[in-house]
């Protein structure tokens, strides 16, 4: 868990130079205190403005996923906290083409209530806003409390459904209709081997023994469901395929999409290796894979770890996943 | 004692309250770090500094005033705490709006109409073990006073005692909810900020 | 470094499974011990055929890169481990559009000799073959004994240039000579943090210090050329900015495309901090940055550390660079 | 003692080399962990078990019989011994190619022309400390040989005497560059392993 950084006080700032110098085509700096990155070519005129935001230290998300297809804007707070109602009220106005903004972004605590109250700021200046939150987490919270589940990985196949929905110039209540049901339609579940460190805190999110994982831990560290010695790539596979499942079933033929995700550290090859039981279990169980993703998606800088998600679709999500989109980690 | 509140005595007030919390900061960071992520410290300092900048030149009308100084907590950080001000501030704000000046009995229902936003923006409930209790409690406290002085000590002794009243019990809401065993005997870091807060208003 | 697996001799095999299982669109096993995979839709009549190969453990190299635009087979040894000549040679065989066929690949003793030995039998099976080695790697010799200099993320460009020279239809000597180009235009230098683990092995590559970083280290543990305390972000981007235009410099106003390299577990966040100096220093040098790359490109597994690459253009490989071209792990 | 080489006399080789690369793999793999990356034994073992594969049907054509061996050697693992190994075997293969039987007094020659060929595959220089150094003191040893019983004892003199005056120098090629250093006073992983062929076909 050694990082390289200047000043862990500027951390997100100079991320955010650089990844905006890097990709300029995608990505533009804006607002007051450069913590509002917009879309190089927006606001679109006429589009629905997709805006979603976090604390940093996830990359791809939030702000990987600016692009054609994908999201508008997003205002980004330092590793791991909210960013500030002025820096989500600056998104919002960014990425508003004058066809209303739609919020998707992860259930937080703080992160809801700076989008909230951001919002009815926007209210104010006549811009129109709606909000789909991710509760995809299944270890979160019991299904009876499905409300107070966290939104993870699940979040990119929201940006992704929500940007194809809003490409096609529906209005504000119909991508937020696809939204909250592509929101609606993924489940997750992840696992930790090891924490990483919050630059400005200096020490590791959590402490787990040399031979642990913790099943269900969230992207933060949060508690997962249980800790114990390290079990092999199959039985995690199971063990997460058994998890998802049992939330929420797959209907026999149904296409599903399933993301398999490293949390940072984790390579590519140890993916591929829990991916073959995946997609075995998912075959088994009778659906249909559409548009396999493995990779980092969604992660917690240099975590080790990884998670699975299940975004369960039908024909009308179908398409809008697969509908071309392009942003500087990912394109479709 | 037949003083009001106005946009001046707030600015007098904020002269008072910044440097305190500015030198109370470690202690409400160590408070947070046990329960929470540690940052309440820094979000009071930020929002302090904001406050010095806007001191001196509060506009005359109190809802515009409050609302400049709501906008305070709003910058820069991103914490729940600072929002949450910013909340039950913006919606006293509105209830003064046009106004110069607003008796100091009026303070007892500027805080329940707080209260009752808050809640609202945070989705947290009275008893939940949050700053909120202490609002309530300070609220129920200053009912028909008139002294500012004498409110700000029965604040006080309103926030002490429900602090003490909260200390065993667990917190339910916000980053400390997932650590609700932990909490069991610490205070709730929002509540001390709080009672900070009423120190520096002294 | 947990790593996430079941029998450990069986890595690579399981990786490949799953890597070809989630993206058939891609790529497809061949050969008797599944050790070969080729391009799905290929080989491609009339086109010189592109391989690659080496030890596993560095996705997306070898085998990622292979798609349109790009490669057309490799051969993978196990983690850190050559092929064997009888999968080189299938590889190539797979490859085979009757046009010949350029290897591209790293300078490893033992894959040169494979490759060679390979490209004998190919001889006499009358396809015609070529070979272009990578040699970027500054840090491991000094410029009297470039020809002994290891191969590292510089094959990403040799890669990306020879298969736009392939697809144009050029012939092998001309592909070769293209090829042969982008590797002499690339010097690299990496940095390692923390060691990874040979599956089969089960210990880290090296020890090192909780606090100390390796200038100049190679991607399998090789020794580099100073070893001490962690350095701020700017000055690892400054010394590796300085090797490599000491090594190489650039010519005023001329075409580069740097690319930041993660080895695996540093995180993009990081990367884009680096990226901040990387791009000042080259425009200070004068440099027309071209098609900046950030971003796990070769990687080490779970390597913590980055590498930097400098790939020297002109008005004929510029273009070949940017043209288009498509893989699971990079689109352009 | 007018025996000649055959693929019989090969196949009847491989009967007693198999069994015992396997029974020192795991030496094999110490030395090479020790500058390498340990793998040497594995490598051995390996080309023992492809061996026995296809010993019992060798064809009777030397050349082509010499082929199936090299190929035993490039199959399943990637390692520099095993390539060099097939490089050799396949150098004499080319020599003997059409020939059914071949005189002991010509693999002294054999030996020179694997070398050759050894050294052009893998770059390095006799004097460099790898199994070179000990297949040419081998050839030098077997000049006009022609009993192999004899011809054996020879090749394992001279190797012992190749590895003893190489242990205190360095390793100039393959992985074991990389610790040069460290390789002064250990003996180079690829002699021994050439010395347990010698010892295996005894
Ligand atoms: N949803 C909520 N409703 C009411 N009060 C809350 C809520 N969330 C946090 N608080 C109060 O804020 C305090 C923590 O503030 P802060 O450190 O800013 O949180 P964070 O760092 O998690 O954003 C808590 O001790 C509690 O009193
Ligand atoms: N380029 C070379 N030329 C000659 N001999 C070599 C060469 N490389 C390796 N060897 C020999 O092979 C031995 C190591 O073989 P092996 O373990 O198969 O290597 P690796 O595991 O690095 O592929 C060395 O001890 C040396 O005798
Ligand atoms: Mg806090
Ligand atoms: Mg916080
Ligand atoms: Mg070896
Ligand atoms: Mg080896």
């Amino acid at each position: 868990m050694k990082k390289i950084l200047n000043d862990p006080y500027r951390y997100v700032d100079e991320m955010l130079a650089g990844l905006t110098a890097a990709h300029p085509q995608y990505y533009v700096l804006v607002g007051d205190d450069r913590r509002v990155v917009a879309r190089a070519d927006g606001p679109v005129d006429g589009k629905v403005g997709l805006v979603s935001g976090g604390g940093s230290g996830h990359l791809p998300i939030f702000t990987g996923y600016i692009g054609p297809g994908l999201l508008d804007a997003c205002a980004i707070g330092d590793v791991f906290a909210s960013p500030s109602v002025d820096q989500v009220a600056d998104a919002m106005r960014a990425a508003d083409g004058g066809a209303g903004v739609l919020s998707v972004y992860g259930n937080y605590g703080g992160d809801v209530m700076n989008f909230d109250m951001a919002a009815e700021m926007l209210e104010f200046e006549d811009i129109d806003t709606a909000t789909v939150l991710l509760r995809d987490d299944v270890a979160s919270a019991a299904p009876e409390e499905a409300e107070r589940r966290r939104g993870v990985a699940g979040m990119v196949y929201a940006f992704k459904i929500a940007g194809a929905a809003a490409d096609t110039r529906a209005d504000l209540a119909e991508v937020t209709r696809l939204a909250q049901k592509a929101a609606d339609a993924c489940r997750s579940v992840g696992a930790a081997l090891t924490p990483c460190v919050v630059p400005q805190a200096g020490v590791p999110t959590f402490e787990i023994g040399d031979d642990e994982m913790e099943m269900g831990m969230g992207i933060h560290g949060e508690p997962g469901m249980w800790r114990g010695a390290l079990r092999t790539a199959d039985e995690i596979a199971n063990e997460m395929v058994d998890r998802l499942l049992d939330d929420k079933p797959v209907e026999a033929g149904a296409p599903v999409s399933p993301l398999v995700n490293s949390l940072g550290a984790t390579p590519p090859e140890e993916l591929y290796i829990l991916y073959r039981v995946v997609a075995n279990r998912l075959e088994e169980a009778g659906a249909e894979i559409v548009m396999p993703l493995v990779g980092r998606y969604a992660t917690s800088m240099e975590m080790t770890g990884v998670s699975l998600t299940f975004c369960h679709l039908d024909e009308e999500l179908a398409p809008l996943l697969q509908a071309p989109a392009a942003c500087a980690f990912w394109r479709v | 004692m037949t003083t009001q509140l106005t946009a001046e005595t707030l600015s007098r007030a904020i002269g008072r309250l910044a440097p305190h919390l500015e030198s109370v900061a470690a202690e409400l960071n160590q408070a947070d770090a046990r329960i929470g992520d540690g940052d309440l410290g820094i979000t009071m300092t930020k929002g302090a500094r904001e406050l010095r900048a806007v001191a001196g030149e509060l506009p005359d009308d109190l809802g515009a005033a409050l609302m400049t100084c709501a906008r305070a907590f709003t910058k820069g950080g991103g914490s729940s705490y600072g929002t949450l001000l910013a909340t039950g501030l913006m919606t006293a704000a509105k209830a003064c709006r046009g106004k110069s000046t607003v008796d100091w009995t009026a303070v007892s229902g500027l805080l329940d109409a707080a209260v009752v936003a808050m809640a609202d923006r945070g989705g947290a409930s009275l008893g939940d073990k949050t700053v909120l209790d202490t609002i309530d409690a300070t609220a129920r406290a200053l009912v028909d006073l008139d002294d500012p002085a004498a409110m700000t000590e029965a604040a006080l002794a309103a926030t002490e005692d429900t602090l003490d009243r909260f200390r065993d019990r667990p917190n339910r809401v916000g980053r400390a909810r997932m650590f609700a065993e932990k909490s069991i005997g610490l205070h709730d870091p929002g509540m001390l900020a709080f009672r900070e807060i009423l120190c520096g208003l002294r």
